[in-house]
């Protein structure tokens, strides 16, 4: 609760090096795990597809990434003749710096002991800090927003490439963005609820109870349910890549780019995976927790921490390997008739119960209240879903009844133009008789 | 507002869509169509991920919507129809198999068919069982590539690769038996080329006992899977009537619960001796065509099983020297074998005058090969009923009201093949 | 739960077998009748088989072969007979493997090899002569730079055509059609068209032809 | 339409014209039945000849339209009821009858047919593969569509050795023939050359030459065409290509002047064969084996591909240079010659060559851009062109139709051999009766009445006929062949001769005997001097429109140099440039002195050509032309049969059309001729000359055009032809004989030797004298003599022949060795050689 231990006693030139020696970890580590990511990707879902997957540079193909940075490095530049020149360089970069900037507040590592003031921390140089480059107190809140953030750069990206898929792609992605942000930050509320924090150490901190105080359990498994689909979303992973999708849009927001501004967009897509990833583990999963075994205590919550992002990592692939691709106006169905519904009123629920836990409210007013508000959201609910499909029922009808009166009117006129006929033809009878 | 354009109006109101956009009417159209709205006119193709080829469509869109679509083919155009009137009957099968690309051997069966016909010859009945069993593993090939693109461009990436993974084994067993994967050249007018290899029941027999089991995968994977038939339930409705109006078949056809498939309504090679039954669908909606697909590989293979017990010995190829080279060794010693062997492979041999159709029921509906001769050994004139060609007719009905995603599904469901449409 | 049962099938997969070869390390064995690229057989004295008679040429629907004949010198005959091929060229950038040469060719001259596994960087080199296609000394294809040729590909040379082929005759299956000659041996005739107690008769009908 | 959308028609396999079945059933024909269906016939005949006219075809091998029929083969065996109920009757030897009912298709008919076939390839041998007639052979033709498709024979074939040459051109490998009495029919019947036959009896029976006597007919060639199998062959188109991989146009032969139809055949741009395509009015399907094989001189390392220039300072070599560079050279030296020594010191020779519309161009290019008349397509061996243009004249079909023929100075087997077909069937078949003046005798001497003379007295000779028997001649038609037979004399005794013919019998039409390719179109095309194109007189100028009339010599009523005359003007320096129009006056003028002198003479020399032949070795510049087959146009044959070109093959390196050269030297003079293609000049001359006007474009190019279209002047306009009085041979110097010159078909023609399996077939230069003048001389066959005349004294080796009379030395010009031409003084009569011995 007091932030790095690092600045508590002044700032010197040690603590400047430490920071440093930090970002740069941190920096590495993050450019490592994209990479490896990329290779794992392709290695994992190889698998599930019977296929070896890359397996010519480096053992089983592990420099793949290396390869594919180099050849992207070499590619020519091009940039449409429509596109907008400034933005349409900017964008992977607000993309790449984004994704770097969230990974900062994740704890990577330290030993967290239930209970302790100051847990987690360890020493390096003689100076004790937290194995994470920074801890703001309002540490998920920077998550948010940096996660906004990056929508920017695709966004941009799609609309500053002058051409028609990409903008549909960038249209696609803002959508989402806010359709899934709103999800995304109220399921971690339900965390933060339970921390009574927003530092990212904090969190961790708080589930250093064993598992049991993980708060995929404690909190009910329904916002990390909610938190891990929002977060496919905003990664714009399967099923949920619809900003890019090959098949529909060539692509989407990056159907423009080449060479090392590709490179960027492929790069911040992957960490942002990872990220995300790590702070699932974060939030959830108790971070860096799990058993020290032997020796090196500092060293094994780094090793159960990177075990348990690898494990979501493959989830995504997983993801990818199954599921198909949603349609746009499912994606937003699930997002707000679904997902926020449900946060909102899962967070009502588990507020109460901390509420009825720490003795403040009755459980039985709770649970009455309770019912009823939930029987009034549900018909508020069904109501909100169905006046849409009521709209649409009322429009059909005048359709139809428009139809009806359209073919009436026809059949009129053709009875008129059968009726002529007879005559003319009744009249050329009987001129035909009279000759 | 004149009577044309509230005619339009309305049915486009109605959210029925047109089957033929003229562009008079398309006019009207625009004139219905808020202006205020700005729509957006989209390539999709000839260069897309999803136009399974060449395949261009002009979409307007409103937002993600689809107002209305143009398919554009010819991009893939090869003047095979040209390039068969200077080929003769003999060289005939290696053009069209390469038509439909994705079931060659149903090109080259319509075809020997025709060419059969003109020709008056009764083919072997070892020759016909083996053709019928040929292109129902061909069938099921087909059918699996569907699969394989079908979930691709629903963005089910491991589909894909399942599909492609099956489909390979059959090739591999097209392969030992024609010595090619695809494009086989194998049914040729007057039999096979050759004869099923030693041990090709156990080839077939390894696909019969490995597939069943695939195909349950698949329905877990796909049929049961909630996003996939919300992605693909209701999307691109055609009804009966509109889908004979507009003269599609195969798939499309039956998706709309119309029974029709010649191998049962006009049954060729000995398709009234095999036990099977048309899939048929009820909505006409890409789900449906997904769903016969998938069961048709079933009955594909019941038909290959019974191929398998039932099959016939004797020749392969018809005897009628005329048509059938002589057997190699003769060609050494019989100065009548050398001179047909001779003539037949530079000359061809001739087709009486007359004309023929022959159709078959390809995995995309009815494939016809229409032969006119002139007594010549070449063709005067072929034509290729494509069914690829003529089901492409039912993507822009289809595609109206849908969503960019749903025209993807929608084209995948139609399963063209561009070789076949633009031949 | 239909969302999930999904991944069971998906996740089944990571412990199936993989499909996929290594491929220029290591290639999956072709069948018996493959298309392959072609080779010029030569008798077991040395003569080439190729008497330059085109029926190849003419049969061929890419038109992808050019052949010239010329007269046999009589002092240093190339091949038996008056005519010998004194021009082959294949052009594989548009040879379609069909194998209507091999059938056609009345010598046994042009078969397939099983190999495919060739590229080439210019137009030239897709142009097959005839002295790359002829086979060497001792009847094999003789291998270019840019083809990958593997242990035991340069073997089996003979046609893909069955014994009898292409007339499809059951009377005259299990004669062997294709000589014993250098470069392919021959081969055993395939069974199977007739039933076995056919097979007898068949045997008597041959005799009769 | 463009050259390469024509029409074809394939060329004939079995030798007979399709007659228009919608013909008019004559008013005498026979009524039979055949398949059902009724068919009205000519009386007398063949079944098998109705039955093809009424759109039934029987197979057959050995019947043949144009030769009589023999029944060998029995293939055409169908059922026919005369009346006496259904049997089997060879079709080809049974005439029609009145009430005749035929089925070529019923059982019996199908199980003869099947039973022939089968025994004609009982001993037929398995060459299919290596055989030049696989893929177009009628017996593997006739074997798929009416064959049983096996066979039962399992015994050991006839076996003979193969392939023998029985020719310089031709191959024959007895096993494959059938024995249909073809080649030996046509060798008898036709060709004259019975040198081919049957021998021995039953199974051997089989078709040979005699021993030691090849056969070395000029027609072989056609043997291989009408072989129905593969065992007569040809040497030069031995296994060159295969009939699938042929392609082909129909075309004209321009070798000689008879015009054959042919239809030119190649594969991979390059002419591999010519095969003869039957017409009616000309060579009934019929070719010689020069025009035959001579496409072979399109191969030759002679034929020249780029323009060849000499460099500026004085002899040096020839050496090669681009068309703009040449062109300019070209255009220069002639700016320059104009301006020096005005335009009548540029001359144009030969253009015999050229198509017609290369005719017309140079034509227009020297008459009204360079401004001379100094322009002949004739190397003073021809006939006087007023004389050819003015006369009337008759066709080939007239000609062996007249009641009589008188035929002089021209032997036609050796320099027109199809009209030498066609002559000798008319006087051998058909009984028409030919009266011929020569001095020696000629090939058809034996055939009908000869008239012995000596060389410069053919006018007597002719004037004794007419006066003992012109009446009687006269009273029928009269059909005169008229050539230039021997080079040794001028040609004013044959003037002479046709002049009195003309008074005796004024209804006698002329056949112009002219010997090289498109002649006659050269001449109607105005490349003579004095002529303007279409036969018309500088007078009439102005009928050919502005382009014509305005230019310079036009107006002058003066014609330029003849031939001989540009000849002598060159020697005497006169003649700043001096064109050659695929000319080569060194082989081909008469007087080689003459020539040698012009070619030193003359300032520049500008060779046009398709080979470096000795002239054009000596030029200054040479430009390549295309040749035969390479270009398209017209050409006109000896009776002014105009008839298209087929374009087969691209030419060699950068040679172009005649016409072009004419048009890009015009334009580099300042004249726009405005020709883009050659179908634009045609289109002019159609418009400009008033002969062609009914012959435009459109007709050319009309199914019509492919028997040829009969274009002949009409002989009304101001062009007069002055015969000369009659010429007084100087009187018989009895120690000297009297040179007779003429060509053979094998000579040093440039084509000939320039096609490998024709230039072997020359002979050695040679002077042939009686037997009893060897004697008298004391030498015997192939000893030598030297021979004096005023020009020269040469050294040759003679012969004795029979058929050279006595006091008349006949010696071939243009052969290889020493040289007739060196004799000749042009302008003289007679040439008098004296002999003396060594």
């Amino acid at each position: 609760m007091l932030g790095d231990p690092l600045f508590r006693n002044g700032v010197d030139w040690g603590d400047f090096a430490v920071m440093g020696v930090k970002v740069v970890v941190a920096f590495v580590l993050l450019l490592v795990a994209t990479m490896f990511m990329v290779w794992f990707e392709r290695k994992f879902i190889a698998d599930m597809q019977n296929r070896i997957g890359p397996n010519v540079a480096g053992p089983w193909g592990i420099l793949q990434t290396f390869a594919d940075g180099v050849k992207f490095f070499f590619k020519e530049d091009l940039r449409p003749a429509n596109a907008d020149p400034l933005v349409f360089r900017l964008a992977p970069y607000i993309s790449a710096v984004t994704a770097f900037l969230a990974f900062s507040i994740v704890p990577i590592g330290g030993v967290f002991r239930d209970g302790e003031a100051d847990t987690g921390t360890v020493t390096l140089f003689g100076k004790v800090t937290y194995l994470q480059v920074a801890d703001p107190p309002i540490g998920i809140l920077l998550l948010l927003a940096v996660s906004s953030i990056a929508v920017y750069g695709v966004m941009l990206a799609g609309w500053s490439s002058g051409s028609k898929y990409p903008l549909l792609g960038s249209v696609r992605a803002s959508a989402q963005a806010i359709s899934y942000e709103a999800a995304l930050g109220m399921s971690v509320v339900a965390v933060v609820l339970l921390a009574g924090s927003l530092s990212t150490h904090d969190i961790t901190a708080g589930q250093a109870g064993g598992v049991r105080t993980w708060y995929v359990l404690s909190a009910g498994i329904v916002p990390f349910v909610i938190f891990l689909i929002a977060a496919t979303a905003e990664l714009n992973r399967p099923p949920f890549d619809l900003v890019e999708a090959e098949q529909e849009l060539v692509g989407g927001f990056h159907t423009e780019y080449s060479s090392i501004r590709f490179a960027l967009f492929f790069l911040a897509e992957f960490m942002n995976v990872v990220t995300m990833s790590a702070i699932m583990v974060t939030l959830f999963f108790g971070g860096p927790a799990g058993p020290v075994l032997f020796g090196m205590t500092w060293f094994w919550p780094t090793v159960w921490f990177f075990a348990k992002v690898l494990v979501f990592l493959a989830m995504f692939i997983w993801f990818r390997a199954t599921l198909p691709r949603l349609r746009y106006d499912q994606l937003m169905n699930l997002g707000w008739k679904v997902l926020i519904p449900l946060a909102l009123g899962w967070l009502l629920v588990r507020a109460t119960i901390l509420q009825v836990d720490e003795g403040t409210i009755d459980p039985v007013i709770a649970i009455i209240v309770g019912i009823l508000a939930a029987g009034a959201c549900f018909l508020l609910f069904t109501a909100a879903l169905t006046a849409g499909d009521r709209a649409y029922e009322r429009d059909q009808a005048l359709q139809e009844q428009a139809l009806q009166e359209q073919a009436l009117q026809e059949r009129a006129v053709q009875d008129q133009a059968l009726q002529e006929r007879a005559v003319q033809e009744q009249a050329v009878q009987e001129r035909e008789g009279s000759r | 507002m004149s009577i044309a354009s509230r005619q339009v109006s309305a049915r486009l109101a109605a959210g029925e869509s047109i089957l033929r956009m003229s562009e008079a009417e398309a006019e009207v159209v625009e004139g219905v169509i808020d202006p205020e709205d700005e729509t957006m006119i989209m390539n999709m193709g000839p260069q897309h991920p999803s136009t399974h080829g060449v395949l261009r469509i002009l979409l307007e869109l409103n937002g993600e919507n689809v107002l209305r679509s143009k398919p554009i083919i010819g991009y893939l155009h090869t003047g095979m129809e040209k390039t068969a009137e200077s080929l003769t009957y003999v060289q005939g099968a290696t053009n069209v198999t390469r038509m439909d690309y994705a079931s060659p051997l149903f090109n080259e069966l319509a075809f020997s068919l025709a060419v059969e016909e003109l020709l008056g010859i009764e083919i072997p009945e070892r020759a016909t069982w083996i053709r019928m069993m040929m292109t129902e593993l061909n069938r099921m090939a087909s059918h699996l590539l569907f699969l394989a693109s079908n979930g691709m461009d629903l963005g089910a990436v491991g589909m894909m690769l399942y599909g492609w993974k099956e489909r390979e084994e059959i090739l591999r067993f097209f392969e030992t038996v024609t010595g090619l994967r695809m494009n086989h050249n194998y049914i040729r007018p007057g039999g096979v080329a050759a004869d099923l290899p030693d041990g090709w029941e156990d080839g077939v027999a390894r696909i019969l006992v490995a597939l069943p089991k695939r195909l349950e995968e698949f329905d877990t994977l796909m049929t049961g899977q909630p996003i996939w038939r919300d992605r693909t339930q209701g999307v691109g409705l055609i009804t009966t009537p509109e889908a004979v109006a507009l003269g599609a078949t195969g798939p499309i056809l039956r998706s709309t619960g119309a029974a029709w498939d010649l191998r049962r309504d006009q049954p060729y090679l000995a398709y009234d001796q095999v036990d099977f039954d048309v899939v048929v669908g009820t909505y006409g909606d890409t789900f449906d065509r997904y769903a016969i697909r998938l069961n048709e590989i079933r009955e594909s293979m019941r038909i290959v099983e019974q191929c398998l017990e039932m099959m016939p010995t004797g020749d392969y190829r018809t005897q009628d020297p005329k048509v059938t080279p002589p057997p190699r060794a003769r060609i050494d010693e019989s100065m009548e074998a050398l001179i047909h062997h001779f003539k037949i492979f530079t000359e061809g041999f001739h087709v009486p005058e007359g004309e023929a159709y022959a159709a078959v029921e390809s995995p995309r509906g009815e494939l016809g090969c229409y032969i006119v001769s002139d007594g010549s050994p070449k063709p005067l004139r072929m034509h290729i009923r494509a069914p690829s060609f003529v089901n492409l007719q039912t993507v822009p009905h289809m595609l109206t009201g849908g969503m960019i995603a749903d025209a993807v599904a929608i084209i995948s469901s139609v399963d063209p093949i561009m070789g076949e449409v633009d031949r | 739960m239909g969302y999930l049962n999904g991944f069971k099938v998906t996740f089944a997969r990571l412990f199936e077998d993989r499909v996929t070869t290594e491929f220029p390390a290591e290639k999956r064995p072709k069948p018996v009748r493959f298309h392959g690229r072609h080779v010029l057989n030569r008798h077991e004295d040395g003569m080439e088989k190729c008497i330059g008679c085109e029926l190849c040429a003419g049969v061929c629907p890419a038109k992808c072969i050019h052949v010239r004949g010329a007269d046999n010198p009589l002092d240093d005959p190339v091949s038996p007979g008056e005519r010998y091929g004194f021009v082959y060229e294949i052009n594989y950038l548009r040879c379609i493997h069909c194998d209507m040469c091999v059938e056609a060719c009345p010598t046994e001259a042009i078969t397939e090899s099983k190999i495919l596994e060739f590229s080439f960087t210019n137009r030239d080199d897709a142009i097959y002569t005839k002295q790359e296609l002829v086979v060497d000394d001792e009847g094999r294809p003789r291998h270019q730079p840019w083809e990958l040729w593997m242990e035991g590909e340069d073997e089996h040379l003979s046609g893909w055509m069955r014994a009898t082929a292409p007339s499809g005759a059951a009377a005259f299956e299990g004669r062997v059609g294709w000589s014993g000659d250098l470069g392919h041996g021959v081969r055993p005739p395939e069974e199977g068209q007739t039933a076995a107690d056919e097979f007898e008769g068949a045997e008597e009908t041959e005799a009769a032809t | 339409m463009s050259d390469a959308t024509r029409v074809y028609r394939s060329p004939p396999r079995e030798g007979s014209p399709v007659s228009d079945p919608t013909e008019a059933p004559p008013d005498d024909g026979v009524k039979i039945t055949i398949d059902g269906r009724e068919f009205t016939a000519h009386k007398g005949e063949l079944l098998i000849a109705a039955a093809e006219r009424a759109g039934t075809y029987i197979p057959h091998f050995c019947y043949h339209s144009r030769m009589s029929p023999v029944g060998m083969c029995r293939m055409c065996l169908v059922e026919v009821d005369s009346g006496r109920g259904p049997g089997l009757q060879p079709s080809c030897m049974v005439p029609v009858s009145d009430g005749m009912v035929v089925d070529t298709e019923s059982e019996t008919t199908k199980r003869a047919q099947e039973g022939i076939l089968e025994l004609l390839l009982i001993n037929h041998p398995l060459d299919c593969p290596v055989c030049d007639k696989g893929g177009e052979c009628p017996l593997q033709d006739q074997a798929v569509a009416f064959g049983p498709g096996e066979s039962r024979f399992v015994e050991e074939k006839r076996h003979y050795e193969k392939p023998i040459p029985i020719s310089d051109l031709v191959n024959l490998d007895r096993e494959r023939c059938i024995l249909c009495d073809r080649c030996t029919r046509f060798a008898r019947e036709v060709a004259g050359d019975p040198l081919i036959s049957f021998t021995e009896r039953g199974n051997r029976t089989q078709v040979l030459t005699f021993p030691d006597d090849p056969f070395s007919s000029y027609f072989s060639g056609n043997t291989v065409q009408i072989c129905p199998v593969g065992a007569l062959t040809a040497a030069p188109y031995r296994f060159r290509a295969r009939p699938w991989d042929l392609d082909q146009v129909e075309s004209t032969c321009t070798t000689c002047s008879v015009g054959c139809r042919i239809a030119v055949q190649s594969s991979g741009d390059q002419i591999v064969r010519r095969l003869g395509v039957d017409i009616d009015p000309v060579n009934h399907g019929w070719l010689c084996d020069r025009g035959r094989f001579d496409y072979e001189s399109a191969y030759s390392p002679e034929r020249i591909t780029d323009p060849l220039m000499r460099g500026r300072a004085g002899d040096s070599e020839l050496i090669e240079a681009t068309w703009p560079a040449a062109m300019a050279a070209t255009a220069e030296t002639l700016r320059e010659a104009i301006d020096a020594h005005g335009a009548s010191s540029v001359a144009v020779l030969g253009g015999a060559r050229l198509t017609n519309e290369d005719a017309y161009t140079w034509s227009k290019l020297a008459r009204t851009v360079i401004g001379t008349d100094n322009i002949d397509s004739q190397l003073a061996d021809g006939l006087a062109a007023e004389m050819v243009l003015t006369l009337p004249r008759a066709t080939i079909d007239e000609a062996c139709s007249a009641d009589t023929v008188i035929m002089f100075g021209v032997d036609p087997k050796e320099e027109l051999p199809v009209l030498h077909l066609r002559l000798r069937h008319a006087v051998v078949e058909d009984k028409v009766p030919m009266i011929e003046f020569s001095p020696v005798e000629t090939s058809l001497s034996r055939h009908c009445r000869s008239v012995r003379h000596l060389p410069g007295a053919l006018t007597e000779s002719v004037s004794e006929l007419l006066a003992s028997e012109g009446e009687r001649i006269g009273s029928g038609s009269v059909v005169v062949v008229v050539g230039r037979g021997s080079l040794a004399g001028s040609g004013e005794d044959i003037e002479a001769a046709v002049a009195a013919i003309r008074q005796a019998i004024p209804h006698a039409t002329f056949l112009p005997a002219l010997r090289r390719g498109n002649v006659m179109g050269a001449l109607q095309m105005g490349l003579s001097p004095g002529i303007l194109p279409g036969g018309l007189a500088f007078s009439e100028a102005d009928r050919l429109g502005e382009d014509w009339a305005g230019s310079q010599p036009v107006v002058s009523d003066e014609p330029g140099l003849d031939a001989a005359g540009i000849l002598a003007a060159a020697a005497a320096g006169r003649v700043a440039v001096l064109i050659l129009l695929g000319a080569d006056p060194l082989a081909d003028v008469p007087d080689r002195d003459l020539a040698e002198r012009a070619l030193a003479g003359a300032g520049t020399v500008v060779a046009v050509d398709t080979h470096l032949t000795v002239s054009a070795r000596r030029a200054h510049v040479v430009l390549p032309a295309s040749g035969p087959g390479e270009k398209a146009g017209t050409t006109t044959n000896l009776e002014g049969r105009i008839s298209r070109l087929g374009p087969k093959v691209t030419p060699p390196g950068t040679a172009r059309p005649d016409w072009m050269i004419a048009v890009e030297l015009a334009d580099r003079l300042g004249v726009d001729m405005g020709f883009a293609d050659s179908r634009r000049i045609w289109d002019e001359i159609s418009t400009v000359v008033p002969m062609f006007s009914d012959c435009p474009v459109e007709r050319i190019e009309s199914p019509e055009a492919q028997d040829g279209i009969l274009c002949r002047p009409a002989g009304d306009g101001d062009l007069r032809w002055d015969p000369p009085a009659a010429v007084a041979a100087p009187p018989v110097d009895a120690y000297a004989l009297r040179l007779v010159s003429s060509r053979k078909l094998y000579d040093q023609a440039t084509m000939t030797a320039n096609s490998p399996s024709l230039a072997g077939l020359a002979e050695e230069s040679r002077v042939r004298l009686n037997p009893r003048e060897l004697d008298r001389l004391g030498v015997t066959d192939g000893g030598r003599l030297a021979f004096v005349s005023p020009r020269t004294r040469i050294i040759a080796t003679v012969s004795g022949d029979e058929k050279v009379p006595r006091g008349v030395m006949a010696m071939t010009f243009n052969a290889a060795g020493p040289a007739a031409s060196e004799l000749i003084e042009l302008g003289t009569v007679v040439t008098e050689v004296r002999v003396e011995t060594l």
